[in-house]
């Protein structure tokens, strides 16, 4: 999906500083300090996580922190809300399945 | 006072809508049908329909599909949204980990 | 509306749902049940820990506690045709302390003499039970045969099936007063001035049962206390046992669909004053209060986030267990009421046991010891 | 470590919150904010739009802009914000339970003041569960605080201002937004923002709805068809289209929760569960308060009314203000609210169908379900004029409270009035020399220059720009009409930045005579195509 290099009315991108994570054991790049949805996406990862019960995939939906659709396994914790969570270099970003970072 | 029997005799039976498998609660994955389906068994309030089918019990607490669960309760029960009071608002107002509450006192840094 | 019956319910918790339902599936044809509330289940029945245990109770409640375990909870789902949630994998009562040791033998013993198997279990036990408590846990009393419920589900779900058994529900139906006809207790007054008549009138409405049976000259003595629950997002599955401690830190269990649910107290509850009860506040320091106590023994769900809290009224009797019963110097009325905090586990069988005494039957144990006019100065 | 205590807890630094914390610390009071967020001003830094309103309720200043004029306002009168503080609990006794990194600090306030705004209303159909299915919010936080795209074809569901602005910025931001759609049979926002969205061809589909969100793992198309009178979709009329996100903006309600948890009395309302108040924003239980959003959802603008007259009230309350003091300021702080609360999209007139202007001009029927005003309807607004010497075209036909143009234009060729809500006036006596003001300073972005026979048989449109890359002097492309579709070719002739326009850039484009009153909106050749 891509960043927005120049906004006609922010100008450039804040300049930020680039470090490695790891989405389901894959290196990924991301800026240090943005929400860890933002690097996903912008790395191209839709899907989050799969449901409980229905096993449906779900993705960033409010954004905020509000409706927790997009909590991944992050650093083996389960339920972390990706778009409100800070990236940190060498974060380890597992897809959701159910509460668990393995397929059921 | 509300007369659960004599209100279920006013709405009439359940009958499936081709939209019943439309899911309603992202969270606990609740569908329209579902929530449909309960009111004709009796469930008349959000509180009761929270703890007959765990809408709004998940992880963001029916912030985001409240407002949808009382409009279809409201249609079910042929009467207007109001009339389907909402959940009450409980502390914590977001998810906070255990061990963080642990750490509380009841006071505050400086 | 017919606001005539054969029986007259006051509350539509758990136990006067049960009660509907019993009364029903035994033949009686007109049931009305009156909930003050707008919800069925708005009071204790749905503000528990889900517990469904023997140990750990006081000897008079225990027979028809034992009576339900075995006949009642085993076929409670297909009975009501929701899940109940009934999970018979044991309750561990937790000590740390020699103290506490002493306190669960006693309990233990006690159990023992009326035919409960319970037994104490040493901390290397404690730990093949359930591998995830701490390991400052000294020793623990242990009940196979306890368990734990969905309290939500199974007061809704009394509620649901006796409805479509015939029972007649009103909510938002609170009731003033009882008054007597010819001597006998017949009719209930809501505060609206709507008058229901009945041959039977069973009260089940919680601490505000004091003040209705007082409108007949009954007092049943007891008094309230709020009281805390939290519950966690879900977790993976960890455990299926029922947790208590031998001082009363906290309760609670992991539910099927993986959030943990427990109930403790800050100590602050019995002096918790409060313009308006209807609002049940907690305090701003209960939930981290619980939250300390449960990982003082279950210290792995520390990581664990919290998404709600709230609480309930316990009407605690003067002596710790409930008053059920007819009452003797008030014809026409039977009360239960008094759970003094642990009446899910045995709603059932109260249940059953209500609809016994209305058909004029035997309970299916004694419960003499529970009559409601047993207070007794002791001086 | 002890409670800590305050003359005033406010909760939520938006524009409510942070306006009346500057109002009572103005007069002594000690307040301290808290906002979940790491950035202070609520929406107001998502919001990268000119305000509406007058110079009073900083009218034309871009949102983001306001919030950091709120905030350093905050500063200089010592208010406290402690930003990434979530309130999660608010109990009597005005004690608020708040996590600050990873600890849960207790403090009690004197006073509480609830500003905790709203949150999107949702709507559901199949495949909304489908990651790409997003919220408008989710949308403006993705571009505007993180600078990332949320798509790069999207489907709007919504035209109320929301659902307007965010079309408009996912453009701004590089998106192709390609169709807008809304169950209500009219758009719901204002008639200057549709039409911004709708040159830029971004097709409008009023009376239609969603079908289903298409993909199986992630959204990779949209279906939605026509909604008949009882709301059910029309068999025949589905459309398809090739879509990444669906975005949906389909109203807000209020973030109460923490009023109803601290037991003051709510009412069920259609807006939403929002506090009994009283007009100064006291709730049922004394000394707690709510401003903006969370007591009823309006502007932004208005949130900051209510914010410092909540500001002053609690200030009196708590001794630090005569009541004189605070009933002098009320009333001055109630006229300005009320100058907010006029015009065709007032509270009052919501959900209402308004025919005529007040001047008595029928609105443009187009401009409701197309989402601009046609070439035959355009003449009859007062803003517009035939004149063969440059002049402004005021293309805004619906009463709004707005007047930056009428103070932009030094030369007095516009007028307003006394009536804020009254429709751009040109006044032909006063010259126009072409300054550009008028274009930029109109937030509705509804005012053109145009300009005949600067070379024969050609004139000149001077235009708002607000997209990248910015065309160059010289550059050939397709003039666009108001809907979007291309009218002729034409060439820059003139780009005008300047700090006074506000990233508002003027790009005047040369175009044939007869094509001054139909030319708009300007594309690169290689993007634009004739139909």
């Amino acid at each position: 999906m891509g960043r927005i290099e120049n906004h006609p009315i922010l100008g450039a991108s804040p300049e930020g500083k680039l470090v490695t994570f790891y989405y389901n054991g894959k290196p990924m790049e991301g800026m240090e300090g943005e929400p860890i949805m933002a690097a996903l996406k912008v790395n191209g990862v839709m899907v989050h996580r799969y449901t409980a019960k229905t096993h449906e995939p779900r993705g960033v939906f409010c954004a905020i922190g509000r409706c927790t659709d997009c909590v991944m396994v992050v650093d083996g914790k389960p339920n972390i809300r990706t778009c409100i969570t800070p990236l940190k270099a060498g974060m380890k970003v597992e897809t959701q399945y159910g509460v668990s970072a393995k397929e059921a | 006072m509300i007369d659960i029997r004599q209100k279920l005799e006013e709405i009439g039976a359940f009958e499936p809508h081709a939209d019943d498998g439309l899911l309603v609660c992202r969270c606990e994955e609740v569908t329209k049908g579902e929530i449909r389906k309960a009111v004709h068994e009796g469930i008349f309030t959000i509180e009761e329909m929270r703890r007959y089918l765990r809408n709004g019990m998940g992880l963001c607490q029916g912030q985001t599909c409240g407002r949808l669960v009382k409009s279809i309760m409201a249609a079910e029960l042929k009467e207007t949204p109001d009339y389907v009071e909402p959940a009450s608002a409980r502390a914590p107002m977001r998810p906070i980990e255990m061990e963080i509450l642990g750490k509380d006192q009841g006071g505050a840094y400086e | 509306m017919n606001k005539t019956a054969d029986v007259i319910i006051i509350g539509g918790g758990v136990v006067g749902c049960a009660t509907a339902y019993y009364l029903a599936k035994s033949g009686t044809k007109q049931v009305i049940v009156l909930e003050a509330s707008k919800s069925i289940g708005h009071g204790g029945s749905c503000r528990n820990g889900g517990g469904v245990r023997q140990s750990g109770r006081d000897v008079r409640e225990l027979p028809y506690a034992m009576y339900g375990i075995q006949h009642l909870w085993p076929t409670l789902s297909e009975e009501l045709g929701v899940d109940v949630e009934y999970t018979q994998k044991g309750n561990l009562r937790l000590g740390k302390t020699q103290a506490h040791l002493e306190k669960l033998q006693k309990l233990a013993d006690n159990a023992k003499a009326v035919g409960l198997g319970v037994e104490m279990v040493d901390a290397k036990e404690v730990q093949e039970i359930c591998p995830y408590l701490s390991k400052d846990i000294i020793g623990a009393s242990w009940c196979p045969t306890d368990g734990h419920a969905n309290p939500l589900t199974t007061t809704l779900g009394y509620y649901k099936r006796s409805l479509e058994m015939g029972v007649s529900y009103y909510t938002d139906a609170k009731v003033a007063l009882l008054k007597k006809v010819r001597g006998k207790v017949r009719q209930v007054i809501l505060t609206d001035g709507t008058v229901f008549e009945g041959e039977h009138i069973v009260l089940c409405a919680g601490y505000e049962s004091r003040a209705i049976a007082r409108t007949v000259g009954v007092d049943l003595p007891m008094t309230k206390l709020i009281d805390e629950m939290f519950v966690t997002e879900m977790q993976p599955h960890m455990f299926d046992i029922m947790l208590g401690t031998a001082s009363a830190d906290f309760y609670g269990h992991q539910a099927h669909h993986g959030s943990f649910v427990f109930g403790s107290e800050c100590g602050y509850e019995e002096v918790t004053d409060m313009e308006d009860p209807s609002k049940l506040y907690t305090n701003a320091m209960t939930l981290s209060a619980s939250c300390r106590a449960v990982m003082d023994y279950v210290p792995c769900l520390k990581g664990a986030k919290v998404v709600r809290s709230w609480c309930g009224w316990l009407d605690n009797a003067f002596d710790g267990v409930p008053f059920i019963g007819d009452c003797k110097d008030a014809e026409g009325l039977t009360v239960a009421c008094g759970f003094t905090g642990h009446g899910f586990g045995t709603a059932p069988a109260v249940g059953l046991m209500l609809s016994r005494i209305v058909h004029g039957e035997k309970t299916v144990v004694d419960i003499s010891a529970l009559a409601p006019n047993r207070f007794k100065p002791n001086k | 470590m002890d409670i800590r205590r305050y003359d005033m807890i406010v909760i939520g630094a938006g524009p409510a919150g942070l306006s009346a914390a500057i109002e009572a610390a103005k007069h002594g009071v000690k307040p301290i904010v808290f906002d979940e967020n790491a950035r202070p001003g609520g929406q107001l830094f998502k919001q990268i739009h000119k305000f509406f309103g007058s110079k009073e309720h900083k009218a034309k200043i871009r949102g983001f802009k306001i919030g950091e004029e709120l905030l350093a306002e905050a500063e200089k009168f010592g208010v406290e914000v402690v930003l990434n503080a979530t309130v999660v609990g608010l109990y009597p006794d005005k004690e608020v339970t708040v996590k600050i990194g990873e600890e849960i600090q207790h403090f009690k306030g004197d006073s509480i003041l609830v500003a905790t705004g709203a949150s999107e209303n949702m709507v559901n159909f199949k495949g909304w569960t489908l990651p790409g299915v997003i919220g408008a919010g989710a949308a403006q936080t993705m571009m505007n605080l993180h600078h990332i795209l949320p798509g790069k074809k999207v489907l709007m569901l919504g035209s109320g201002n929301v659902g307007l602005v965010v079309s408009f910025q996912l453009m701004q931001a590089g998106c192709e937004v390609v169709a807008l759609c809304d169950a209500a049979p009219r758009i719901g926002g204002y008639g200057v923002h549709a039409a911004k969205v709708a040159r830029c061809g971004v097709p409008f589909y009023l009376s239609h709805t969603i079908i289903e969100a298409e993909g199986d793992e992630y959204v990779t198309g949209v279906t939605i068809g026509e909604v008949g009178p009882d709301w059910k979709i029309i068999p025949g009329t589905e459309k398809h289209f090739d879509v990444d996100t669906i975005c949906l903006a389909v109203g807000l309600s209020p973030m109460s929760q923490l009023l109803d948890q601290a037991g003051c009395q709510m009412k069920d309302t259609r807006g939403g569960f929002v506090p009994a108040c009283d007009a100064e924003g006291q709730t049922s239980v004394p000394g707690i308060y709510a401003a903006g959003d969370v007591s009823g959802i309006e502007e932004a603008s208005s949130a900051m009314i209510e914010g410092r007259i909540s500001g002053i009230t609690i200030a009196e309350y708590l001794g630090f203000a005569e009541k004189e003091e605070k009933e002098s300021r009320i009333s001055e702080l109630e006229a300005q609210l009320d100058t907010l609360r006029q015009g065709m999209f007032a509270p009052a007139n919501r959900g209402k169908k308004i025919e005529k202007t007040e001047e008595g001009i029928a609105i443009s029927e187009n401009l409701l379900v197309k989402g601009f005003v046609s070439d035959e309807e355009i003449g009859r607004f007062p803003g517009v004029t035939k004149q063969r010497k440059i002049h402004p075209v005021m293309e805004c036909t619906q009463n709004i409270p707005c007047n930056p143009c009428q103070d932009a234009c030094k030369r007095g060729c516009i007028s307003i009035g006394s009536n804020i809500t009254s429709l751009p006036v040109v006044d032909k006596e006063h010259e126009c020399i072409g300054c550009g003001l008028c274009v930029a300073s109109c937030s509705g972005q509804a005012i053109f220059l145009v300009e005949e026979d600067v070379e024969p048989g050609y004139g000149e449109v001077t235009m708002p720009y607000e997209f990248m890359p910015l065309p160059v002097v010289g550059e050939k492309g397709i003039a666009c009409g108001r809907d979007g579709k291309a009218v002729c070719d034409c060439e820059v002739t003139k780009v005008r930045t300047s700090p006074a326009f506000d990233h508002t850039n003027l790009l005047t484009i040369k175009v044939p005579n007869d094509m001054l009153m139909k030319a708009r909106f300007y594309r690169a050749k290689k993007e634009a195509a004739y139909d």
